[in-house]
């Protein structure tokens, strides 16, 4: 398929579309927590008035570093979401959106945030950037083991996985890769940095790692970033596990289930040391991955 | 841009623009106010009845950050002990711009009991400019929220403006502070 | 017309004149070893991608040479990181002891090289590859530590006296020494031995599992300017052998062949070598993970990505393959920028030690790019040549569903990121330590030149691959593998198809939108690098806030327990052999001198007696 | 010792034994201090450290003015036998110096420093008693003397504001039902948030 400036544009809709739903998700779970937690919770779009609030304010910079890196992982990130398909049929560009397209664009928005993060000279940011870096190292390997199978079966190109499951006799993979879905569950719960496996952003311990030195339009973008990349990888776990999509409406029901399931089960736990994560990560949810890929790859058993 | 018939002239200033910008700024501000709790003395107490349940500060779009960074309001909680106002002068020059000062409690008023002690300062508006008090030893947490609310009214009527005063009489400020502390950057020997 | 023999002559010539140039003076004898290089290499460039080289050419009467796809891919590679390095000499050279003999050695191991790849029997790469291995064992000690020479010499030599017995074996049942008539006489149990003998010989040069001890010893303590040549270039030579054994010799039949569908069809060897090659991959990156030293911890991580490269070649599709040959251009061009960037600090600072630096950036930013740019090639992240060949791979492994090599290849993936980011936190950013903030400067010129020529070369591989790919699908036509099938944007796999390009061109797009979102916003305040959230402390020493020692504790304290079984199992090895050495010794030389006299009689007789039988 | 022997006891025993006690008071089974003469101070806190009391907890100063003395509180734990001893000494307030206790204990480097900060007791033998430690920037007479005046101190450090001796009562003149509406849309605008 040839290129045009439409794709792209199509692209930044998807990046923005994705900002804000996730940013009014985010909200609607801060609600969710606060009635839960029986007060009244935040209006549910707070995290805009937060967002807004951060860029309108005056920052503060430790030198070219720190913002390039900013620039650069927002950047990353929206190149990111940009390949994200919304639906079966809706995305930017084609069959190009390669599953680790997004694994590794993914990752030069981390890049980019830990260089900024490192660059400032803070202590605590560059320990948090230790730990994040760590809890990648933990939650990304039984993820991928589950998507070797799921790109087995059906193809790396995530609307190709999605048409997969929506054909006639086909599961989807939560109910077809039944131990799969529990990894990457899990692993989506590391990925978004929730409760148990919040290690790196542990602000009565480390003072929110990372971001411990930023502050107005820089954090606002980091915000903006981490919208986005929540985004990129609730979506992800629709598409590979959920099937997908064939209207937005059903989109954002899973979306939205998905991601509340995730922000309830990250409110009821406490925080794991961060050796305590990887030897989680690399207990059961490795076991329960090799044994599914196991039972899909050579026994072929997929219901 | 020269004008034409069809594009009247834009004769708004530049100074207005930035005024309209700033008040859809203060909307965002009030709204959103992220604390800082310097838990100095014993009105800290008061405040995690008005974080939880019983009066919940984040229907207000108020939470606690980590940072001063991050923060907009440095909440001072009691009393401040010469050592603890070096802190407090650095952790506010830090804060990002627009910040706030919310002071609980009668020791930063006035000195409260503690106003005879050699290492707990009186007023704590010399080193640092204050935006609310909330008087009372201890204020109970219906005053704190009063307090905060008041703070949002003066960001929404554009007097909550101790950041900028702390600009314009940055001398002033700091004859004080270096009338109390000396220096108010210290060296000693375990950061050195 | 370029002839290989004339460019061997000239580079003995050039050597010969360099000592001279060098001795006199050493920045002239440095200049004069960029021109040579720079000569083999126009020279190289300019006729090989054609297939022109002249081989005919009969000057030296044993010698013959011929030109292979693969032969010139893997030589031009590494001549042009020969070439690259060359550009530090004038800078570096003066400071060794045995200055002269530096652009020497450097000179004549290039020739070594090109000797090697050009080579149409095996008698002779042998000869030229000892030839490399000498000469580089000389320019080593010129570095740190002596002992790293041996360690590279025990190692290297056992490689090649394995390889020597595979090809004397391989003569034995060809009759001749030629490469692709000794290949395709072997069977059965020779073809075993042969195999395994050059996989020795691969994985010794290679500094993969289990012969990676010499690797961190070696780039570590080597001169500066011979790190990047070690690590981007010679250990390609393990490649290199690799190819003839996993590729040309199946000495087994498949190994688990489920009758009705396309998993592994690997034979036992080859499948042995992916293990291995797993192995290396998962023992380099978490070797890496703990070093203290830049240059060992780039030294873990080429063992890892020899690993990479072993996987590749052991899978046997022409989409592994293929990703194999873009790893070894890959991965050349990130070392040697990755070396060459911290050679460049080194010679600022004087140390390589990751914990004794920090806040490198604000002096010497453009070096910072240029490692930048290759430590995202290096972690596989696009839009950087490693992912080309790191996507490649996983397509492969994928394909093949290789559950347990995946996750050796994933965990690799993500551990190099661990990796390549603590040199860059702790050696470029953080803080600006009180004792680099004067003395420190950007590094020269013709330092600088060579570095962005490979962080554009970098650049290149990873958004425009389809020119190389299309050379190394000549190499896979050449092995009788079906070729990658690309057009000029997209590589189409198995599972997907890419287009590198589209990635850059997003990535390039989102970071405009990141940038103007940036700079409609509010004027950010500049602070000192000091002025960070200390929780109210004043603190005025830059050690105290600068995190760089032990920066993976939590994550090495899980494995630093296991991390010496492989050392202590050769310490224990060299140990035993002294024991046998000196066992030998006692029985010839004892204080009788009759003893000896007694073997040597002994000797002869048995020798004498063999003969007549 | 015999089994029957009270831990109290048994301190009273070694400590008698070994100086001359001045006064002894018992406060309960797990507090004793003895009161000794200054030279004998480092004599006994030795043989009590050998007899187990080896944690120094504390070490203070307390100002009699009218003695013209500085009571110096040393202050030592035993694991095994639950007591805490104090030994105390008194010292002349004029030119008070104590040889430093450092090489017994020491853990009471910073007690010392800290004593001679609040007291300018001199511990000769402790390399940087001299040293700030918690007061910093200190330009007056110790502050835990009693002769130092804390009240002239803070009106003299501290600026103060004036305060006019008229004040207004806001709502004067207010009616109370109009009170009570401002008080009601107070509570509003608190529940709600909103103003």
């Amino acid at each position: 398929m040839s290129i045009t400036i439409l794709n792209f544009l199509i692209g930044l809709g998807i990046a923005f579309f994705g900002f804000v739903l996730q940013t009014s998700i985010a909200g609607l779970n801060r609600k969710i927590v606060g009635r839960l937690q029986k007060r009244v919770g935040p209006r549910w779009y707070q995290e805009f008035l937060d967002i807004f609030k951060l860029l309108s304010k005056r920052a503060t910079s430790h030198g070219w570093i720190f913002d390039f890196g900013v620039i650069m992982a927002l950047g990353g990130i929206i190149a990111t979401a940009m390949f994200m398909p919304l639906t079966s049929t809706f995305n930017a560009f084609g069959t190009y959106d390669n599953f680790f397209i997004f694994v590794y664009l993914l990752a030069v928005g981390m890049l980019g945030m830990a260089m900024s993060a490192s660059g400032s000279g803070n202590p605590w940011a560059s320990i948090g950037v230790m730990r994040a870096l760590t809890t990648m190292l933990a939650y990304e390997v039984p993820f991928m083991i589950i998507i070797l199978t799921i790109i087995k079966i059906a193809g790396s190109s995530l609307t190709g996985i999605q048409l997969y499951q929506q054909a006639a006799g086909n599961n989807w993979f939560l109910i077809a890769l039944p131990l799969g879905g529990i990894v990457g569950f899990i692993s989506l719960m590391g990925m978004l940095g929730k409760k148990p496996f919040e290690t790196y952003i542990a602000p009565a311990e480390i003072a929110s790692g990372p971001m411990v030195e930023y502050g107005g339009k820089q954090l606002g973008m980091l915000f903006i970033m981490h919208e986005i990349t929540v985004f990129i990888e609730v979506s992800l776990f629709v598409h590979l596990f959920l099937g997908g999509a064939t209207n937005i409406f059903i989109f954002i029901l899973k979306y939205f289930l998905v991601y509340t399931l995730a922000n309830l089960i990250s409110n009821v736990n406490g925080r794991f040391k961060i050796d305590q994560v990887v030897t989680f990560f690399y207990k059961w949810p490795l076991i329960l991955a090799i044994v599914q890929a196991f039972i899909a790859i050579y026994l072929g058993w997929v219901i | 841009m020269k004008s034409t018939k069809f594009t009247p002239e834009r004769n708004i200033s530049k100074a207005e623009t930035d005024r309209k910008w700033w008040e859809i700024g203060d909307f965002f501000r009030r709204n959103s106010l992220w604390l800082l709790m310097y838990c100095t003395g014993c009105c800290a107490i008061e405040l995690p009845p008005a974080m939880t349940s019983a009066y919940d500060m984040e229907r207000l779009g108020m939470g606690p950050m980590a940072t001063p960074r991050q923060a907009d309001i440095l909440l001072v909680s009691g009393y401040l002990s010469l050592k603890t106002l070096r802190r407090l002068i650095y952790t506010y020059e830090q804060m990002s711009e627009p910040r706030y000062v919310v002071a609980l409690g009668s020791c930063p008023i006035n000195g409260g009991i503690y106003h005879d002690s050699h290492a707990v300062i009186n007023q704590l508006d010399q080193y640092v400019p204050v935006d609310v008090y909330v008087a009372g030893c201890m204020p109970n947490t219906e005053a704190v929220m009063n307090g905060f609310v008041d703070l949002m009214e003066q960001i929404k009527n554009k007097s909550a403006n101790g950041w900028k005063k702390y600009h314009d009489n940055y001398e002033w400020y700091r004859q004080n502070q270096i009338q109390s502390l000396g220096e108010v950057d210290v060296h000693d020997e375990f950061h050195d | 017309m370029a002839n290989i023999e004339l460019l061997l002559l000239f580079l003995l010539a050039s050597g010969i004149v360099s000592y001279f140039l060098t001795k006199w003076k050493s920045f002239v004898g440095s200049v004069f070893t960029i021109f040579s290089t720079m000569f083999v290499f126009a020279s190289l460039a300019m006729y090989g991608f054609s297939g022109q080289l002249d081989t005919t050419v009969n000057v030296i009467p044993v010698l013959s040479f011929a030109q292979t796809n693969i032969g010139f891919y893997f030589a031009i590679i590494i001549v042009f990181v020969y070439l690259m390095v060359s550009f530090f000499h004038p800078y570096f050279v003066g400071e060794y002891k045995y200055k002269n003999s530096y652009n020497v050695m450097f000179l004549l191991s290039l020739a070594g090289v090109i000797g090697t790849f050009f080579a149409d029997n095996f008698i002779q790469l042998f000869f030229a590859f000892e030839f490399i291995v000498w000469t580089s064992m000389l320019l080593i000690p010129m570095g740190k530590s002596k002992k790293a020479a041996v360690s590279y010499y025990g190692f290297s030599a056992a490689g090649s006296f394995a390889m020597l017995f595979g090809i004397l074996v391989m003569r034995s049942v060809s009759g001749s020494f030629d490469i692709d008539l000794g290949l395709a006489s072997l069977a059965g149990g020779q073809a075993t031995l042969v195999f395994v003998m050059f996989l020795v010989a691969a994985f010794s040069k290679l500094g993969a599992f289990p012969f990676h001890i010499w690797l961190p010893e070696a780039h570590g303590n080597a001169p500066h300017p011979f790190s990047p040549v070690l690590s981007g270039a010679l250990v390609k030579l393990g490649a290199f052998v690799a190819v003839f054994a996993i590729l040309r010799i199946m000495p087994s039949t498949p190994l688990i062949d489920f009758a009705n569908s396309n998993l592994p069809h690997i034979p036992l060897g080859q499948y042995a070598v992916v293990i291995l090659g797993s192995l290396s991959i998962v023992f380099g990156t978490l070797m890496a993970i703990k070093e203290d030293d830049a240059k060992k911890l780039l030294a873990y991580s080429s063992m890892s990505h020899g690993g990479y490269i072993l996987v590749a070649f052991g899978i046997m599709t022409s989409q592994a393959v293929a990703g194999g040959f873009y790893h070894i251009l890959a991965h050349a061009l990130a070392s040697a920028g990755a070396f060459m960037a911290i050679a460049a600090v080194a010679k600022q600072t004087g140390t390589t030690k990751m914990s004794e630096l920090g806040g490198m950036i604000h002096k010497m930013p453009i070096t910072y790019i240029v490692y930048l740019v290759a430590i995202i090639s290096m972690a596989g992240i696009p839009p950087m040549g490693g992912f080309i060949s790191k996507w490649l791979i996983f397509q492969a492994v994928i394909d093949k569903g290789m559950i347990f090599v995946a996750i050796a290849v994933f965990f690799g993936s993500i551990g190099s990121f661990l990796y390549v980011f603590r040199p860059l936190a702790a050696l470029f950013l953080g803080q600006e330590l009180r004792e680099y903030k004067v003395k420190v400067k950007e590094a020269p010129f013709l330092m600088l030149l060579p570095m962005l020529i490979i962080t554009a070369l970098n650049v290149y591989t990873g958004v425009i691959p389809s020119a190389i790919l299309n050379f190394t699908n000549g190499m896979l036509v050449d092995l009788g593998l079906a070729p990658v099938s690309i057009t000029m944007w997209d590589i189409v796999g198995t599972t997907g198809t890419l287009n590198p390009a589209l990635i850059a061109l997003v990535f390039g797009f989102g970071v405009v939108i990141a940038f103007i979102i940036f700079i409609v916003l509010k004027k950010s305040k500049k602070v000192t690098l000091m002025e960070t959230y200390t929780a109210g402390n004043f603190v005025h020493d830059e050690q105290l806030l600068h995190y760089t020692k032990d920066f993976y504790a939590p994550l090495e304290r899980l494995y630093i327990k296991y991390t010496t079984i492989m050392k202590e199992f050769y310490e224990t090895l060299a140990v035993k052999v002294k024991e046998i050495g000196r066992f030998g010794k006692y029985l010839f030389m004892n204080k009788f001198i009759g003893t000896t006299i007694l073997w040597i009689i002994a000797i002869l007789l048995f020798l004498l007696v063999g003969e007549v039988l | 010792m015999t089994n029957s022997m009270t831990n109290v006891e048994f301190v009273q025993n070694l400590v008698k034994s070994n100086v001359n006690v001045l006064q002894e008071h018992i406060t309960d089974q797990y507090q004793v201090h003895f009161v000794v003469e200054q030279d004998q101070v480092h004599y006994i806190l030795n043989i009590l450290k050998n007899a187990g009391w080896i944690q120094m907890s504390y070490l203070s100063a307390i100002d009699w003015p009218e003695e013209n003395k500085f009571e110096l509180v040393y202050i030592v734990f035993n694991w095994e036998k639950p007591v805490y001893v104090q030994i105390r000494t008194k010292i002349d307030r004029e030119n008070p110096v104590m040889n430093s206790i450092l090489p017994i204990y020491p853990g009471s480097k910073y007690y010392e420093r800290e004593c001679h900060e609040f007291f300018g007791v001199k511990f000769p033998g402790n390399p940087d008693y001299e040293k700030q430690l918690i007061l910093e920037n200190w330009d007056d007479i110790p502050p835990m003397r009693k002769d130092f005046d804390p009240e002239a101190y803070s009106k003299r450090k501290f600026p103060q504001r004036e305060y006019s001796e008229t004040y207004i009562v806001q709502s004067e003149g207010k009616s109370k039902l109009a009170k009570m509406e401002a008080r009601k849309q107070r509570a509003e605008s608190l529940r709600g948030g909103k103003k």
